[in-house]
């Protein structure tokens, strides 16, 4: 544990308005208290890195649409075959188990179904691009 | 530089053994492709490859063994052959079959060939054959008593009486004539009655202090077979290797010959055409067939060094289609070599300890060779085996390899896991160790001597 | 951890209010504590890394004498011969200049001053031990 | 194992040399005593080292180049033995006359030895004495343009004209011919006044590429003297090699048998009693001497690595009085190495630039052997050279150890600091270095064309 993870320590510890903490591990031993006067802890305003709080400290980067990843290896294909329309565009309104797209894998053609409901945002890939398990195929904006 | 024998090898595994096919297929002018599960996202193997794709979770069933993401990985980048390492799905007839079927070549032996050798019994059979010794025993469950004590025999005691079921050294007995046989007989089926459910028991031929004698084999598609030389790896814990070299010590040199003969014999009769490893037991002036492993080793690198031949590269060369580049009279042993498997694992109780490297130092110098893929800041998985590095030493004779090997192991740092190493001091600075005095169970016996 | 990293930790711990931290590794154990005062660290406005002063509680860890340290390697010897008299003990007042012992370095005894006045605390060597390069030799309470 | 031929070596240096002479001292049984500066406390010599003591501040003029306290250092601690390294006080006759006062061995050359080999002028005259061919030139200052020209018809041209007191490459001009001679005489004799003050200038044979090639030697006191093969250190940025192999590619097999013949001969003559490097300067088929270094150097690996002589043991075994262990006819070369230096510096200014390593990873595999004494979180100190790491390569033919070291260097990883590392990246992939197509000019014209 360094300098930087010990003061990531202590903001976590301002965050949640924690007053003490003791740490063991086969490493290191470590405690770090505030004071119990409280008090002290009210007044901070300047500097600190949270200030947050008050208002409402969760309203953290809520990221804007929900991912759907591919669950193998293989070659992404839009449609289910060439000249084919393409299972779903960007602006369209998806359901829950709606085919999205196609995962080649071993010579097998594998439906991918959405496990989102919503609209299409995005399509990260493109039509005959090969993908790696857990990349990033469309981003689902969810209804 | 003569012709690459492949343009891109998707190499199917990870750690040390993914980068030291990396580095043959750099000198061989092939490029690479690294699969990696979603842990091994900043592992070295991912980093020093040309392209690397992610073939699943960190759990090794759903990644590194998941054959439709392995292969479709080679498919998607365009590999033309694929090499399996060891472990994971080096010895998988399903996946050397499917390798072939999407028209690349597999790194290693045929889909017949890992059959032979994956079957205990078709690799006796293919042993017996050949003409190689086999230790003999009762091949399946005796009947009663009587059975046991008519094989016993033959085989000649002392016998070692083991439960079908039985593993782990559990529900075994060491008969040493025929009154002590008809003793434990009973004893032994009830037990393994008990403990398995089941009272069939096995009978074989009991060697009290075996030295585990390999010898590494080439073959090519034109009938060629060569040795390169015996490898002595009889320090294990619990069938597990943690110290090796070549050549072996103390071997007389008639059984040497002997046993190096026997293996050429063994692969020349089944048509094998790539590198491999025939595994022995010796005791006394006898040795014993024990099986084949058609792959590359952990331990390939203490016969590199002692002969000069880079083995990855030769394997490479053999599966695309190469002759052997060398008779058996052109390979010279020369100067001994000692590799220590640096385990991330307690040293006495083996627990596997993954975690991040805290501090990592590793040793340098003249004939200090290091096969790792790990750092300082580096996080030893819990997910895969534990081998973080081999440290091989090389110099010209047993007794400065060993001296060598001394200083390399004290400069070898790893903190924040624990690893293997202080065993491995200890063995190493012990007399027997030098004297050669030791066998497959030196270490358990030592082991369990220190507990109380 | 050397003082820099040491100053940064009470950085972060003014910097974040803490009142103490405790912290133990396979190499140190550190403990910082800022008085319990409390008022003493309210006032705190500037950010600043000091201010400490007024209230009290940077009366740290004053180092009760001074050292005298070895400024070459050689053989450490309390008197000029052997069985004349040391050139200083425990509770001798020296002064500035006076030599407080003999260390021989490649055959030459080069008779070590003092470059502090005060009261001999403890002699750390022992009589014909070696020592090295900035070794502490003496430790004197300075008068 | 034979009796260790000292009891305690202390060792006058640090970072990899000191290590490296810790490790041979290891394997001869001789314990060690570490120096370091306040500013080395935590450096791995002084981990390593059985024992260690503290001879000063970072400065190196007030600890490892301060004589009476690295003395006291193996007096204080009963050394019998004290390895100079390189570099410090490995040429210093002063010390090495107080380590013989204080009843020590200096594993290097004698005094006398020391003094011959120091001054350029009685090593020229050794040289002569032996036969050696010497680079033709006027000694010293010519009086006049007439002299010059006399001088120039018996050097041959082209000639060089230096500025006495010159230095870096400035003040230098090179006459195709007489006419030319007679035209910069006067140009290089004014400038050298109004850079210098002083307008003396030499005259000296000019070669416009040659090759640095140094014989490895060794002597012992019984009058035996070998050489070890050769070293070409021809890739220098200002005189300071980067890149160094063994043995030389493309040398013709006379001019390179003259020239370890002529090592030798020098070697006999000087009664020379340690391990030693004798440079020389090769212009088409002809040499020059150029000096004798009586120590241990950076680049012995190289030689280690194709002969499989441990040079550092060699040099404590001749300095306890053993005679040379091998004959000439024994020394075999086999192999190709290659050295290449990490040096903390710029790679295209060469300014140093010490600092803590934030990230370090040095290549293993086969082949591979790094000499270093940095790990990951060590600091290059700004008061020491800046040698960090070298890395040597070894293979069965310079092909495929070129293809080795390619992929060593891409592997080799250290942040936080600047190395030359790029620099010897492109270096190695430039056809010319394949071709053996370089010379002692080659990385600055290289780098002067790169400017723009």
């Amino acid at each position: 544990m360094d300098l930087v993870q010990i003061e990531e320590l202590i903001r976590v510890m301002r965050k949640h308005r924690v007053g003490e903490i003791e740490f063991e591990d086969a490493e290191i031993k470590l405690a770090v208290r505030f004071h119990p006067a409280g008090v002290a802890l009210a007044p901070v305003v300047s500097a600190a890195p949270v200030a947050a709080g008050s208002a409402g400290p969760a309203a953290v980067a809520a990221p804007s649409g929900a991912v759907v990843k591919s669950p193998m290896v293989g070659t992404f294909y839009r449609a289910a075959k060439p000249g084919s329309p393409p299972f779903a565009s960007v602006g369209d309104r998806v359901s829950v188990g709606q085919p999205l797209c196609i995962i080649e894998a071993m010579k097998l053609m594998n439906e991918l179904e959405s496990d989102v409901a919503g609209v299409i945002e995005e399509i990260l890939v493109d039509n005959g691009q090969p993908v790696q398990f857990g990349q990033a195929l469309f981003r689902v904006r969810p209804a | 530089m003569s012709k690459p024998p492949f343009q891109k090898m998707l190499i199917a595994n990870r750690g040390e053994i993914a980068l030291r096919v990396i580095r043959a297929c750099r000198e061989l002018g092939i490029r690479t492709v690294a699969v990696y599960s979603e842990a091994d996202r900043s592992a070295l193997h991912v980093r020093f490859a040309d392209e690397a794709v992610c073939v699943g979770p960190p759990q090794a069933r759903d990644s590194y063994l998941h054959i439709p993401n392995v292969i479709s990985a080679a498919d998607i980048t365009g590999a033309d052959a694929v090499h399996p390492g060891y472990g994971f799905l080096a010895e998988n007839i399903a996946f050397a079959k499917a390798v072939a079927a999407h028209g690349m070549t597999f790194i290693g032996p045929s889909p017949e060939l890992l059959g032979t050798f994956g079957d205990k019994l078709s690799a006796k059979d293919a042993a017996r054959a050949a003409g190689v010794p086999l230790l003999l025993g009762s091949g399946g469950a005796v009947a009663d008593v009587e059975e046991a004590c008519q094989i016993a025999a033959v085989v000649g005691y002392p016998v070692l009486l083991k439960a079908a079921f039985g593993g782990g050294g559990k529900g075994m007995r060491v008969a040493e004539d025929e009154a002590s046989l008809r003793r434990v007989f009973s004893i032994t089926t009830a037990e393994a009655e008990a403990a398995f459910s089941d009272g069939a028991v096995f009978i074989e031929r009991f060697l009290p202090s075996p030295r585990h004698i390999e010898i590494q084999v080439a073959g090519d598609r034109f009938g060629g077979a060569i040795h390169l030389g015996e490898r002595d790896c009889s320090l294990q814990r619990r069938h597990q290797k943690i110290i090796e070299e070549a050549p072996a010590a103390n071997l007389a040199p008639a059984l040497r010959d002997a046993i190096r003969s026997a293996a050429v014999q063994l692969v020349k009769s089944t048509g094998y055409t790539t590198v491999g490893t025939c595994e022995f037991l010796v005791q006394g002036d006898e040795f014993f067939f024990l099986e084949v492993n058609p792959r590359i080793q952990v331990e390939h690198t203490v016969t590199e060094q002692v002969t000069g031949v880079d083995l990855v590269q030769l394997q490479i060369r053999l599966a695309a289609g190469d002759p052997l580049p060398m008779r058996q009279d052109e390979v010279v042993v020369r100067g001994h070599s000692i590799e220590v498997r640096v385990n991330a694992e307690d040293p006495w109780t083996f627990r596997p300890s993954p975690g991040r490297i805290t501090g990592y130092h590793a040793p340098g110098g003249p004939g200090v060779r290091i096969d790792a893929a790990v750092h300082e800041q580096a996080v030893v998985q819990p997910y895969y085996d534990s081998l973080v590095a081999k440290l091989i030493v090389t110099a010209p004779d047993r007794e400065r390899a060993i001296a060598r090997l001394r200083w390399a192991m004290d400069e070898f740092v790893v903190e924040g896991i624990a690893t293997t190493l202080p065993l491995q001091r200890l063995l190493v600075a012990d007399p027997c160790f030098a004297a050669v005095d030791f066998h497959t169970r030196t270490i358990d016996q030592w082991l369990a001597g220190r507990e109380p």
